[in-house]
């Protein structure tokens, strides 16, 4: 461990893989706002560099044994010292690289997808602000570097989300993505706080150590890591706050891809790794947290059903699928959650990059629309979203298997039967979901009539294509690599893994699920002369709910708009106006008037002044004689 | 007459005055020479107070650029200028806020020489109040910087503005007619025969019972200026009435000159009595941020947000100082600094809009952002700040007075932190109804912010950046006063 | 053996009301005066009274004076009243409003 | 109870009556002459309590001279009554008020004063002794105030001249 900032080349790489985005940020927005392709190379070069230093990190720590932390000396008030600093461990260096991977395709891929957009360079700029708080929240070595940079990504997802902010529905997602994270954050700060104020640091690897049991009681700790993880609902679109998700659509495709794989959203989860062994010491909390993962999936796989945006179900799946990682984080294991963060970082992406492409070419977000438009004859995305649903869906041999089947076994470890049986009902909708959107999209739909269209000859095809093929391709790949993970893992100290394949059977009842659900979207979709409505859909009232999201946008729109708005607001307004203006407006008349009265002593008529004059030497008799 | 050194702090008020006396002598006709006369003496305030700032000895705190002189011998007023870890920032600020405001102003064309001869006035006051170790001077100060108010804001201002106003003239007076009692009973008490605040802070000067007595007057008197909860009315009604520059000013410094009296004359001088009433203030504060935040919700035109979010931000500062500790104190003086200059900020951008729309109505506005970006982005940063957004200055001096609130008061602490969320709601909604959105018709033709006219915004956006980058350069400076004070009492 | 000094006191006390009564209530200038020379009478049977109580003649003396002021007061203010009334028109006093 | 009380209590409340119907008339000249009633009344008074002199001045000065004076005025101005209601409420009531006060200062005043329970001697200041003890001791304080009457008679005689431009009423909006 070394807190004293030598300049290794270990360092150098965490700086240059942390620092520069943010100087293209700022080039970008002082000086080459009018200049698209400087902007845009500025951006990209800064994001190359950081995926590099990264991979070098990665490649030079692969056989870590220890953490490696720098700390430098930010703000110090009183007793409380912020540091600024990197925490090299296995965690962050490979969140580091996926984020960093991740942002680097999808700014490849923009060139393609923005190139008309006349917001080029602010949008790279954006990027470029998102990229730096991303990477120095995945290094960061306190919680409090952790919280700010935390922010920062909330900010910066605001404006990405909120990016063509001509449209109302998108500047009103974006304050929406916005505020409701900020609500998770609070609870985040607080439980900062608390841990703060008992602990005298925040210290990822203090929290994390066996001793915080010694400075803080069970109760406490429950409450902070209950407060703590109210971020993580905020961020990781969670059960209560999960509506903002699915709207947060309104941005650029290539921001739903990034905001939705491995970045912001993942936030949450990585939040979660972060602190696991701190988590793990309440067991009540734990309990809490696999429920909401539970919920969550469930409730989002049902929303995911039912839509026919692209990118909505792509949006619900993304949530059903952090709630799957939560679940296994919560059910006790730490690599089930990192790992599927990781292949759902992989595959979600590439789902969202070939979504764009679609609307790019064909201009409409809806399903039914771009397969009547012959959406499957873009042949590079078709095979792509393909193989990501395959491992969204969970099928052998695609990553999204081998990580869900991990957290499958996390599940089965656990005494009550009941989260398995939850486990493999999100599975068997997940697979259900994903299929539908697929055979949708490729099987061609008989009763239309086939419209020759050929205008997806596109300028950025390729540029966008590219970055598919090479996701495509970690897809297909990342799953093998599920030894060598564990591996890595192996080696962190807080690692504390569950998993002890005693569950031979497992993978063919997740196989069979996955399978099932396929079959059932292939007989409503993908047959021929089928009648293209699911089951869902026929079914009046169950179609309103999952389509109308359980009516929870609703529920909060009118919480809002009548207790925010009109009852507390407005009270709060009526109070300023009403009691406090008027009565010092009033205060202020009565003594003018008082001051009128008593200049109609001097002015009006004489008898008044007479009487005035006879009660004043009355009184003052009075006075004077008792 | 002691000076050590070159006298520093007079020089910033006699740039003031000789500003002042300039401007009054050349004619009213030459109004771009009486803007380049204002611009250069108050950009030797500036200069002046951004020396000062760095060239304080952090390492000896204490009082530093003493200045005294025996004015009035018989009663014991002392013309007493000193500069330490607390008003240093002040001094920075003001200068800051002085310079960008008289270059907000550029555009003024209604009886400038009138203008700038008050706007110096009233800063005059304020730097005087600052830089002040002597009660009567700061009593003096404070009434020199109140009544050109009046006449800015019913002379040049434009919503209500004789009713704002009155108002605020007459607040503020109540607020004087509060604190010269308890200064004078103060003085009588000691029976010191002296205003000197570094010989009547000698622990044992007042009793308790005097302490708590003298504390919630000066607390009313100074807390009607700071915008504490109850008597806070005046403030957005002043905001929205006030010309730009002097709503900067005004919601910049002259807010902070209450939250500093208090600091200053209430808790240097009693700080028993701030300790007794310290619970009081916390409560007070947190309606404050809670409330304000609320009314800020329901306000349709965007001067009023940004005077409401103030009384949210100045509750901030207030439950800093109701801490009674060193992480309260560093964070309410970082946060009188950084509220003054995102405020100022704010006010700025919203002046450069107003001057083009005509309009603060925000149903009125929206898609502003099409015909001026820059502009645009240095509202929406200011009010990113205001949101309390890391990496900007107001982030850390929140945190600090969160984190110090969450140990002394944790519910104060817990509420204050959740009015985060409706401060956030507040400040989305006027930048979205404002700035995004279709492009509207009549503000088609309006251009950008052109650079002169940016600079003001400029220079305030980078000190709110810089400070939020780097803030240690600001918490290093009030340490110096704040841990020896904290340390130092009973 | 007359009566105790109070009831004279009373007496003089209930002239003296009625005459402040006279003075303040009715709208006549006239009247005015007339509840002015009731309060002076008031005053005139207290002095005799008191004249007896201290047994000093000074009592009487100053009732002396105070008829001839009354006397007085009553030429020279009927004499304004007439000429007020000449001038204006009026003698209600609430008419007599300019100084407002 | 002596005669002399007796008297004294009837006088006393021919007073109070009369007074109270003067200031109660609409009518001025019925004012006028219930005044005279109780001036009359009241130089009786002091002849009961021994000032002879002073009753007669009473007469001649009150009833006869200044009552008559009045008597001339209203006769001679007419002016019209009955333009207001005799009380106001917005004076009377107030008026009433402070009688409260002044009734419940002079109760407790008269009571509260020891000597207030002394009966009265009957005594009498014969003229030719007042006379002595006036011209005696006052003798500048006379020359004064007759003084004050020859002003007060040139003052009268001064505002009753009538002049051109004041010759007709006019009402008071006109000066305005």
């Amino acid at each position: 461990m070394s807190d004293t900032l030598t300049l290794d080349s270990t360092l150098i790489a965490a700086v240059l893989a942390t620092l520069l985005p943010f100087a293209s940020f700022v080039l970008i927005m002082v000086f080459t706002r009018n200049h698209r392709r400087l902007s845009a190379g500025l951006s990209i070069g800064a994001i190359t560099v950081s995926l590099i230093s990264a991979v070098f990190l990665l490649v030079c720590h692969w056989h870590l044994q220890t953490p490696l932390q720098y700390f430098g000396r930010w703000v110090v008030s009183g007793d409380i010292v912020i540091p600024y600093g990197f925490l090299l461990d296995p965690v962050s260096l490979l969140m580091l690289t996926v984020v960093a991977a991740i942002s680097f395709l999808v700014q490849g891929y923009s060139l393609g997808y923005m190139a008309d957009d006349k917001g080029f360079s602010r949008y790279y700029a954006f990027m470029s602000l998102f990229a730096w708080a991303m990477l120095n929240l995945t290094i960061a070595p306190t919680l409090f570097q952790l919280y700010i940079f935390w922010e920062l990504v909330g900010l910066s997802s605001y404006l990405l989300i909120g990016f063509w902010y001509e449209k109302f529905s998108a500047s009103q997602a974006g304050k929406k993505a916005f505020v409701m994270t900020r609500l998770g954050d609070v609870a985040f700060f607080l439980g900062l706080l608390l841990a703060l104020v008992h602990l005298g640091n925040l210290n990822i690897l203090e929290l994390n150590s066996p001793r915080v049991a010694a400075q803080m009681s069970p109760t406490l700790i429950t409450v902070s890591a209950l407060l703590i993880f109210g971020g993580i609902i905020g961020k990781s679109a969670q059960f209560p706050l999960m509506t903002w998700l699915p709207d947060a659509m309104e941005g650029p495709t290539p921001v739903s891809a990034l905001l939705h794989s491995a970045t912001m959203v993942a936030a949450g989860v990585f939040l979660f790794c972060r602190l696991f062994p701190f988590f793990s010491q309440s067991a009540v909390a734990m309990g809490v947290f696999l429920a909401i993962g539970t919920i969550t999936m469930l409730l989002s796989s049902t929303m995911a059903m039912v839509s026919r945006d692209i990118k909505q179900v792509w949006a619900y799946s993304t949530i059903s699928q952090l709630g799957f990682m939560i679940m296994g984080l919560a059910a006790g294991s730490f690599f089930a959650g990192m790992f599927h963060l990781t292949t759902h970082a992989g595959f979600k992406a590439l789902l969202f990059l070939c979504a764009g492409v679609f609307i790019h070419a064909l201009g409409t977000n809806d399903i039914f629309e771009i397969s009547r438009l012959g959406g499957r004859r873009l042949k590079v995305p078709t095979v792509c979203m393909a193989i990501a649903a395959a491992a969204l869906a969970g099928l052998p041999p695609f990553s999204g298997f081998f990580s869900k089947e991990v957290i499958l076994a996390a599940l089965a470890e656990l005494d009550n039967p009941i989260w398995l049986v939850a486990g493999l009902l999100g599975a068997f909708l997940t697979a259900y979901y994903t299929f539908r959107l697929i055979f949708i999209l490729v099987v061609p739909d008989q009763s239309e009539p086939r419209q020759p269209d050929d205008s997806h000859g596109h300028a950025g095809y390729w540029q966008m294509g590219g970055p598919l093929i090479v996701l495509a391709t970690v897809t297909v790949l990342l799953g093998f690599f599920q030894g060598p993970l564990e591996n890595f893992f192996g080696n962190h100290i807080c690692s504390v893994s569950a998993h002890t394949g005693s569950h031979g059977w497992l993978p063919y009842i997740a196989i069979a699920t996955a399978a099932s659900g396929l079959i059932l979207a292939w007989v409503e979709f993908g047959r021929r002369n089928s009648a293209r409505v699911g089951f869902v859909e026929r079914i009046g009232w169950l179609y309103n709910l999952f389509s109308e999201r359980w009516y929870m946008d609703r529920f909060y729109r009118r919480f809002v708009d009548v207790v925010i708005y009109r009852i507390i607001s407005g009270l709060c307004t009526q109070n300023d106006n009403r009691v406090i203006d008027a009565g010092l407006d009033a205060l202020s008349k009565d003594a003018v008037q008082s001051g009128r009265f008593v200049s109609e002593l001097h002015l009006s008529m004489i008898q008044y002044r007479l009487l005035a004059i006879f009660v004043v030497v009355a009184l003052l008799a009075l006075y004077f004689f008792f | 007459m002691e000076f050590t050194g070159f006298p520093y702090l007079t020089a910033i008020l006699i740039s003031c005055i000789v500003g002042l006396v300039v401007i009054i002598l050349i004619p009213g006709q030459r109004q771009v020479q009486i803007k380049w006369v204002s611009a250069v003496f108050s950009g030797i305030t500036l200069l002046l107070s951004i020396y000062l700032f760095f060239a304080y000895d952090k390492s000896r705190g204490g009082l530093q650029f003493v200045e005294t002189y025996r004015w009035v011998k018989t009663p014991g007023i002392t013309y007493f200028n000193a500069a330490d870890g607390f008003n240093l920032p002040m001094l920075l600020l003001t200068g800051i806020v002085f310079f960008t405001g008289v270059l907000t102003m550029w555009e003024l064309d209604k009886r400038v020489k009138e203008f700038f001869a008050f706007y110096f006035l009233l800063v005059t006051g304020v730097f005087g109040l600052f830089m002040s170790m002597d009660l009567f001077f700061i009593f003096v100060w404070y009434d020199v910087s109140l009544f050109p108010m009046y006449l800015l804001i019913a002379v040049w201002g434009t919503t209500r503005k004789q009713y704002a106003a009155m108002k605020l003239t007459l607040y503020l007076l109540a607020g004087s007619a509060l604190v010269l009692p308890a200064i004078v009973f103060l003085y009588a008490k000691s029976g010191l025969n002296t205003f000197d605040i570094t010989v009547l802070m000698q622990p044992g000067t007042f009793t308790a019972a005097e302490q708590k007595f003298a504390f919630i007057l000066l607390y009313i008197g100074f807390g009607i200026l700071a915008a504490v909860w109850p008597f806070h009315t005046w403030s957005p009604v002043g905001h929205v009435a006030a010309p730009n520059g002097v709503s900067m000013l005004h919601a910049g410094v002259l807010m902070k000159i209450g939250a500093f009296g208090i600091l200053r004359v209430g808790i240097f001088l009693c700080p028993q009595g701030w300790q007794y009433w310290a619970q009081l203030m916390a409560v007070l504060a947190v309606i404050g941020i809670v409330y304000g935040a609320f009314v800020g919700l329901s306000q349709t035109d965007l001067k009023y947000v940004i005077g409401y979010s103030s009384v949210s931000h100045m509750g901030i500062v207030g439950l800093g100082l109701a801490t009674v500790s060193v992480d309260g104190l560093n964070g309410a003086v970082f946060q009188m600094f950084a509220h003054g200059v995102m405020t100022a900020l704010l006010f700025s951008a919203v002046g450069y809009i107003y001057d083009r729309t005509h309009t603060k109505v925000i149903a009125e506005l929206g898609g502003l952002s099409h015909v001026m970006p820059v502009a645009s982005a240095f509202f929406i940063i200011a009010a990113l700040a205001s949101m309390g957004i890391p990496c900007l200055a107001t982030f850390w001096g929140e945190l600090m007075v969160f984190i110090a609130a969450f140990k002394t008061y944790p519910l104060g602490g817990v509420l204050a932190v959740c009015a985060l969320v409706i401060s956030a709601l507040f400040m989305l909604r006027v930048v979205q109804h404002t700035f995004y959105g279709p492009r509207k018709e009549q503000y088609a033709q309006l251009a950008d912010v052109p650079f002169d006219l940016g600079l003001p915004r400029i220079i305030l956006l980078v000190v709110l950046v810089v400070f939020g980058l780097y803030p240690s350069l600001m918490f290093d400076m009030i340490e110096t006063a704040s841990i020896p004070f904290i340390n130092g009492l009973p | 053996m007359i009566v105790p000094f109070g009831h004279v006191l009373i007496l003089a006390g209930l002239l003296f009301l009625m005459g402040v009564f006279c003075t303040v209530t009715r709208r006549s200038l006239i009247m005015m005066l007339l509840g002015i020379e009731i309060m002076l009478n008031a005053a005139a049977i207290l002095l005799v009274g008191s004249t007896l109580h201290w047994q000093n003649l000074e009592g009487q003396v100053i009732v002396l004076f105070v008829f001839a002021v009354a006397a007085a007061e009553v030429s020279v203010g009927l004499a304004l009243i007439v000429w007020a009334y000449r001038r204006t028109g009026s003698v209600d006093p609430g008419d007599y409003n300019l100084l407002k | 109870m002596t005669i002399y009380s007796l008297i004294f209590y009837v006088l006393a409340l021919f007073i109070l009556a009369t007074t109270a119907m003067a200031v109660t008339r609409r009518n001025m000249v019925h004012v006028v002459i219930y005044l005279i009633f109780s001036f009359f009344g009241s130089a009786m008074l002091f002849y009961l309590l021994g000032a002879p002199f002073l009753a007669a001045l009473e007469v001649i000065i009150y009833a006869g001279a200044i009552m008559v004076l009045f008597l001339f005025i209203v006769i001679m101005m007419k002016f019209e009554g009955g333009r207001h209601r005799l009380f106001a409420p917005g004076q009377w009531i107030p008026a009433a008020v402070f009688g409260l006060v002044y009734l419940a200062a002079g109760t407790l005043l008269v009571s509260a004063q020891p000597g207030s329970r002394t009966v009265l001697k009957t005594a009498r200041a014969t003229p030719a002794m007042f006379g002595r003890y006036v011209f005696q001791t006052h003798w500048l304080s006379i020359e004064i105030v007759s003084l004050l009457l020859l002003v007060a008679l040139v003052g009268a005689l001064f505002l009753g001249r009538r002049t051109k431009k004041y010759a007709t009423p006019k009402s008071i909006e006109d000066h305005r």
